[in-house]
């Protein structure tokens, strides 16, 4: 028994109080907002909106699968970086098409989230340290194949990805919704989806129930960075470059989300929904931020404020029932 | 050659018994170590630097240059403990882009002391035992930016009210600081009705670059131009304005060059750049230490300058290689 | 008689979330009385104490000590007023050394500093006068569970209280401890200390207990003398309806033989196991705490991996290298922690029931959401698992349910070699019953059954052959018709038995 | 109980196995590197390695205490910034003496451990969510004080504090070598160290024994903090400045410092004895990188490598007993 057991929710049918909570924190700041900032409910910035929260967003799926299994990835910003930088690196200097540069460097991105998996299961090392390592180590291998350079002069169909709508919805933003479905479809209704809970919960019930624990820790970490990689290369359409340090930092951002949505780092916690909202709450502080122009580090307090005090928030509903 | 060769125990325990007696006459010698300590690895400025110090080493067989730097330009306290780590090693000279201006005085001056000539660049350390300074007038330079800005305005006849908006890359960066200031004290100067919105900070995220931009835009309506002051910063820029097809309602500015900026100067999505000159800077700095180390006095300050490029003069040869120093990679 | 009372309760209400635990609860205890208080699992006996001991607020009531009000709003509170416990899990910090840990939180200090010496010195004078011998320095986490139960009623002892209180104390330990434990309560009755005793073992209480309350779904049944008692009329008090000779089922065994183990190795463990499990038998495995059972049913399993040995499933050699494998072969094992190993303890009853056949109910990997449901409703009905809905965390269940989660899971799966170890384990004589009725429907349609049981009558019960481990050998295999609970029991301590050479296996 | 388990090490008398392995993993480095690396093993490097070492050496000495106690303080690095700076902005524009100055830091730092330990304690927030949050709102509060920028002019004789030798050591290091004794004798041998263990190994159990778990909380996070503090003191002086981004990324090598030397993040396992070897272990591979003029980005790599190298060997030897 730990000190978090105190935060653990209920899960009723996959979906957690917290979730709950943190869904109405989050509509009635957006109700606050639409009346109070001008431009705030805009198609355009909502557009706007959702677009900068997307790829963080398709992160932020991954690493939920991860935090239920009761593991933490912190390389998931890396896998970004290193996924992005060589399918640039295959479009141009390779003059692979774009296609299937995009297939390579998923499964190269996927390839880090298997080493993870077999890291941590294999190796016994723990998720924290496993994933900081190959953290450091790709960053460090982007640096190395890139020369620690920006990679330009991608072709035009996949620059212009980023740009299109589809159906009027950003692309990017369809991109995620996508992931989202298919995530919360993974975690809600499969097999799979059943194994990661029961991992996150007692790992040892789990192996003695014939689960095979082996796989299904590849599965979570190798999903966990092929969403990284999808965002990777999300992010090099967007950027419309291969930067060398793109997704630095990101791992914090995609925890948060999760664990705002009601996501428990001691695992069997935590839902694809509550994560979406956990990060579209810290994307519209931000927004709303900088449509205010409120000083950015007084922004800054208030997000950091507001991280805690969605928990917070939480943790007192909770304590009153 | 670039690759430091190792020198054999007992002579360095010969100059550690020099080291006891400083300002030694200077022997000559046919290969001269020197180390290079950039401020950061993982940016395509600093790698113009190391390739304007590595040219220096093949233009010059007597000298043979090793790179250092921290994997990130905040790393300063890792910084300090890599040049430490070099003065150990007592090369022959060092160029440095010294992080911070005080941090790493000591080290130097200890250096100095050894005899090791010293060349900073970049950044101003605050100490006067060094042989020279090589750097950009970032305050100038900011001005420039803000100069050009105007021109520009006055060129495509908008009137000089309305918003300006400012992404920095980073807060609590020095030379950021300066080029801010440069830009804001010469705006306001120029064109004292404009309103500066920002300066908004990005963690040098090209990502967290655009959301900034656009959302200056969403808040503000009458946004005229845009002034970036890092590359990153420049980039996340040029694609807001690039994808909203504001090329002709809003003069953008930027600093320094890389692929994705050139693209934009030629679009129009950016109007000028302001660029250093890094690979000069590691070029002339690895020079000036040989200079040195040749009992040559060298002046205390070189402004490596700063050149406003637009449109009309990318195609330049010199400005070419200002704004691609790869393409002079030997 | 006031002044000779101890803790008075009155009218103690308590609701959880969708479930009234209890209404409207009377209780009292005198010094140097054993109280008794029993109940079907989930009657809310747990409850009553935590709430007793400050863990849980009561909604409604009044609790008195010594005849003084007192309002007991954490655990602290109840521990300055004299009262200790013993709860279901055991509450100690694994990490620390056993010394450690009976100086949880008042370290002695000299100089500032820890004083070791003395720790480990008072440690040791504690558990030996109380006949245990432990390492006082040893990892609690590295004791067997027996002997870390051991050193937490130790470490209440030494705290000196007026009133313990001890949940399902036996549960855990072997008939050994149990008479340790008997010895020491009959101590602390003499010194004026007033006792709580729950358990499920009706006889314990008949052996030391001096009044009972009886508690069913959350309310007071009664409160009488143990002495104007019998065990059929507790039962019928407790579950409601009368029921008799637990343990008269009907037997199903074959000349079939469905598993063979051979020369079976695990060192350092056990060494050198051989015997053949019969079809619709029931195979009892008796022994004291660290004998090897666990861990020889674990091997079988494929949780561990032997260092030798064969293991036949119907005539045919298997490679168990993992639980995977076992189940595929038609093995269900039933671990002795359900806790640690046996449940998914945040999700709901729901996962845990299907866990182990989700491959069989999905396609493509996608779950047949609504035959999930159908069978969860099924094995919560079969079994009469007490929880508000299907989807009700596990954790929130009482132990006995628990238990009755982890049950559902072999069942649904269909075994046809199912291991028990230890499955009676704080489960009330109502569900005790219910579980022995599976044995007999599970026997009925042809599968087979190895019950490890550290509780003598419930192996000589249900089993006709015993298999007895001492220290890692199998010291006997024994026919329940040709030997006496002694003579069991001193094959379990390494002792021979007259006239009977048990090694054989034609024992039948 | 979680996938962890694995990765507990038999802690006898305070002192877990893992930690022989580790100093077994540095020696062997430090024998290699001194027959391998000219420079390495001279008496001036040595005193720069331990320089290099002593500033995250003392932030790693509180984290030490945290994951004992199954937290974890992501805030260590804005609070080293943050107690700097504040020391800095007294000292020169409000002009007060150093010593006065370095006090005031010190408290302001420490209380905001103890903020992070009442959100923990009384406001029920995980450790990780609770410091990621601090972590944010005390970054932008040094930007706010600092107004984003540098503060130099420091007084001659605090800057020239982390360039003296005190009894030919360097003075940063006699500080590290003063907590190490401190933070070590705490752990060992007073009842504020056993709690911590006790807290780490069952917090349910540790308060039920009347451990008062608040107090002991606050304690926790606000010993963190405090050697946080000082560690952005020494920060200021070896810097001569108050730089504002100053402890960016500190809080990952002080875990990675604790972790290696054998702390488990489930709690209860950890000795300063092993931190301290395992930050070791970290500066001297950067040390004999910069000696041996490695690549800065293969030198990434091995870092990050030998960050888990580190635990995996620890776990092999651990299999094989
Ligand atoms: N923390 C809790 N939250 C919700 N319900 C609870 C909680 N603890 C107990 N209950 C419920 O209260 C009722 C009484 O449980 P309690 O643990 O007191 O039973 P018990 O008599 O000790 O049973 P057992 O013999 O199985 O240990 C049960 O229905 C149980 O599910
Ligand atoms: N003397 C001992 N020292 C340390 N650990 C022990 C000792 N005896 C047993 N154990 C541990 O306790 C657990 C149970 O032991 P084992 O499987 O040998 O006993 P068992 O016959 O199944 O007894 P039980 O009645 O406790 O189930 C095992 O995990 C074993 O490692
Ligand atoms: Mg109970
Ligand atoms: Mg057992």
């Amino acid at each position: 028994m730990s000190v978090n057991t105190k935060t653990k929710t209920t899960l009723i049918k996959g979906k957690s109080l917290s979730e709950g909570t943190i869904l109405i924190v989050f509509l009635v700041l957006f109700a606050l907002l639409s009346l109070a900032v001008d431009g705030f409910l805009t198609a355009n910035n909502l557009s706007n909106l959702v677009r900068q929260t997307s790829i963080n967003g398709v992160i932020a799926l991954g690493m939920t699968f991860v935090i239920v299994s009761a593991g933490i990835d912190l390389s998931v910003g890396s896998v970004v970086g290193f996924s992005g930088m060589f399918a640039a690196i295959l479009m141009t200097q390779a003059g692979i098409n774009p296609v299937f540069s995009i297939i390579m460097a998923l499964i190269a991105g996927t390839l880090v989230g298997l080493l993870n998996g077999i890291l941590i299961y294999d190796g016994k090392v723990p998720p924290f340290i496993a994933t900081l390592g190959t953290m450091t180590v790709f960053r460090g291998v982007i640096m190395l194949i890139s020369g620690a350079r920006m990679v330009s002069g991608l072709p035009e169909s996949f620059v212009n990805f980023a740009q299109t709508s589809i159906l009027g919805m950003p692309s990017l933003f369809v991109v995620w919704v996508l992931m989202i479905l298919i995530s919360s479809f993974i975690m809600a209704k499969t097999r799979f989806g059943r194994n990661i809970y029961a991992i996150g919960s007692n790992t040892e019930a789990a192996r003695l129930s014939g689960i095979n624990i082996r796989t299904n820790m590849y599965m979570i970490y190798g999903y966990s960075a092929l969403m990284s990689s999808i965002a990777g290369i999300m992010l090099v359409s967007r950027l419309a470059n291969g930067i060398p340090t793109a997704g630095g930092g990101y791992e914090l951002d995609a925890i948060a989300a999760a664990v705002i949505g009601g996501a428990s780092l001691n695992g069997a916690e935590g839902s694809i929904i509550g994560t979406v909202v956990g990060a579209m709450l810290m994307s519209t502080l931000r927004n709303a931020g900088d449509l205010l122009g409120i000083d950015p580090f007084i922004l800054q307090i208030l997000i950091g404020a507001l991280i805690v005090a969605a928990v917070l928030i939480d943790q007192v509903k909770k304590q009153n029932k | 050659g670039s690759k430091q060769a190792q020198q054999p125990a007992q002579q360095e325990q010969a100059q550690q018994q020099q080291q006891s007696q400083p300002q030694q006459e200077q022997q000559k010698k046919d290969k001269y170590e020197f180390a290079v300590i950039v401020k950061a690895t993982d940016s395509d400025f600093w790698q113009y630097v190391l390739i304007g110090a590595n040219n220096a080493a093949k233009d010059n067989p007597a000298i043979n240059v090793t790179t250092y730097g921290p994997p990130s330009e905040a790393d300063i306290d890792k910084q300090v403990s890599i040049l430490e780590n070099v003065v150990n090693q007592k090369p022959d000279a060092i160029v440095i882009a010294s992080t911070s201006s005080d941090a790493t005085v000591p080290a130097l001056e200890k250096a100095y002391d050894q005899g090791i000539k010293i060349i900073t660049i970049d950044n101003r350390v605050k100490t006067d035992k060094i042989h020279s300074f090589l750097a950009t007038d970032n305050i100038e330079a900011g001005g420039k930016a803000a100069q050009k800005l105007v021109d520009e305005l006055k060129a495509k006849g908008i009137p000089l009210k309305g918003k300006v908006g400012l992404i920095s890359a980073m807060a609590g960066v020095q030379v950021l600081i300066d080029r801010d200031k440069g830009f804001t004290d010469k705006l306001k100067e120029l064109a004292p009705d404009i309103e500066i919105i920002g300066p908004r900070y990005v963690d040098n995220d090209v990502l967290k670059a655009v959301s900034a931009a656009e959302n200056i835009l969403t808040a503000n309506k009458d946004v005229i131009g845009f002034f970036a002051d890092n590359n990153m910063t420049g980039d996340g820029l040029a694609r807001v304005i690039t994808e909203r097809k504001l090329q002709d309602k809003v003069v953008a500015v930027a600093f320094d060059s890389d692929p994705e900026e050139i693209k934009a100067l030629e679009s129009g999505a950016l109007k000028a750049l302001i660029l250093q000159d890094p690979y000069g800077m590691g070029y002339k700095g690895v020079m000036s230490a040989y200079d040195a180390l040749q009992g040559k006095t060298l002046e205390k300050y070189i402004n490596t300058g700063s050149t406003v490029v637009t449109k009309e003069n990318m195609n330049q040869q010199d400005i070419k290689e200002l704004l691609d120093p790869t393409l002079k990679k030997k | 008689m006031a002044e000779r009372e101890i803790v008075r309760m009155e009218g103690i209400t308590k609701e959880f979330p969708g479930v009234r635990a209890l209404s409207n609860v009377n209780l009292t205890v005198k010094k140097g009385e054993v109280h008794a208080l029993v109940g079907e699992n989930g009657a809310g006996k747990s409850t009553l104490i935590k709430i007793l001991m400050g863990v849980y607020q009561k909604d409604k009531g009044r609790i008195f000590i010594e005849g003084r009000e007192v309002n007991i709003s954490n655990p602290l509170v109840a521990k300055e007023y004299g009262l200790g416990a013993v709860y279901q899990d055991i509450t100690l910090a694994p990490h620390l050394s056993v010394g450690e840990n009976f100086f949880l939180g008042k370290l002695p200090v000299k100089n500032g500093l820890i004083d070791w010496p003395t720790v480990f010195r008072v440690t040791d004078e504690t558990l030996r006068k109380l006949d245990l011998n432990i390492d006082p320095r040893k990892r609690l986490k590295d004791l067997p569970v027996a002997q870390q139960e051991m050193v937490a009623i130790a470490k209440m002892i030494y705290e000196k209280v007026k009133l313990v209180i001890f949940d399902e104390p036996t549960a855990l330990l072997t008939n050994e401890e149990t008479q340790k434990l008997f010895q020491i309560i009959n101590k602390l009755k003499k010194e004026g200390v007033g006792v709580i005793y729950i358990s499920h073992r009706l006889e314990e209480i008949f052996g030391i207990c001096d009044t009972v309350t009886v508690l069913k779904d959350g309310e007071k049944v009664a409160t009488v003398p143990v002495s104007e008692v019998n065990e059929d009329r507790l039962i019928s008090m407790m579950v409601g309806r009368d029921i008799k000779d637990i343990y008269s089922i009907k037997h199903y065994d074959t000349d079939e033989v469905v598993l063979e183990v051979k020369n079976l190795t695990r060192e350092p463990r056990f060494r050198n196991i051989n015997f053949k499990l019969y079809k619709g038998e029931i195979l009892g495995m008796f022994g004291l705490v660290g004998s090897g059972r666990t861990d020889i049913v674990r091997c079988i399993f494929g949780a561990d991996k032997a260092d030798a040995g064969e293991i036949y499933v119907n005539g045919v050699k298997q490679s168990l290298n993992s639980p995977i494998d076992a189940i595929k072969a038609g093995i269900g094992f039933l671990p002795e922690d359900r806790k640690l190993q046996g449940l998914a303890l945040q999700l709901p009853v729901m996962t845990n029931t299907n866990i182990v056949i989700y491959g069989d109910i999905s396609k493509f990997g996608v779950i047949d959401g609504r035959e999930e449901k159908v069978r969860t409703n099924k094995y919560v009905k079969e079994l009469n698992i007490k929880t508000p809905t299907i989807y009700q965390k596990v954790k929130k269940l009482s132990g006995g349910n628990q238990q009755k989660v982890v049950v559902s899971k072999w069942l649904n799966a269909e075994s046809k070699i199912f291991i028990f170890d230890e499955p009676t384990v704080g489960v009330d004589v109502g569900a005790k019953l219910e579980i022995y009725k599976l044995f007999e429907n599970l026997t009925s349609q042809g599968a087979s059954i190895i019950l490890i049981s550290s509780y003598l009558p419930e192996v000589m019960g249900l089993a006709k052959r015993i298999l007895v481990m001492y220290e890692g050998n199998c010291t006997g295999i024994v026919n329940r018709n040709e030997v006496t609970d002694e003579d069991v029991l001193r094959l379990a301590s390494g002792l021979s038995i007259e006239g009977n050479n048990c090694m054989q296996e034609g024992i039948r």
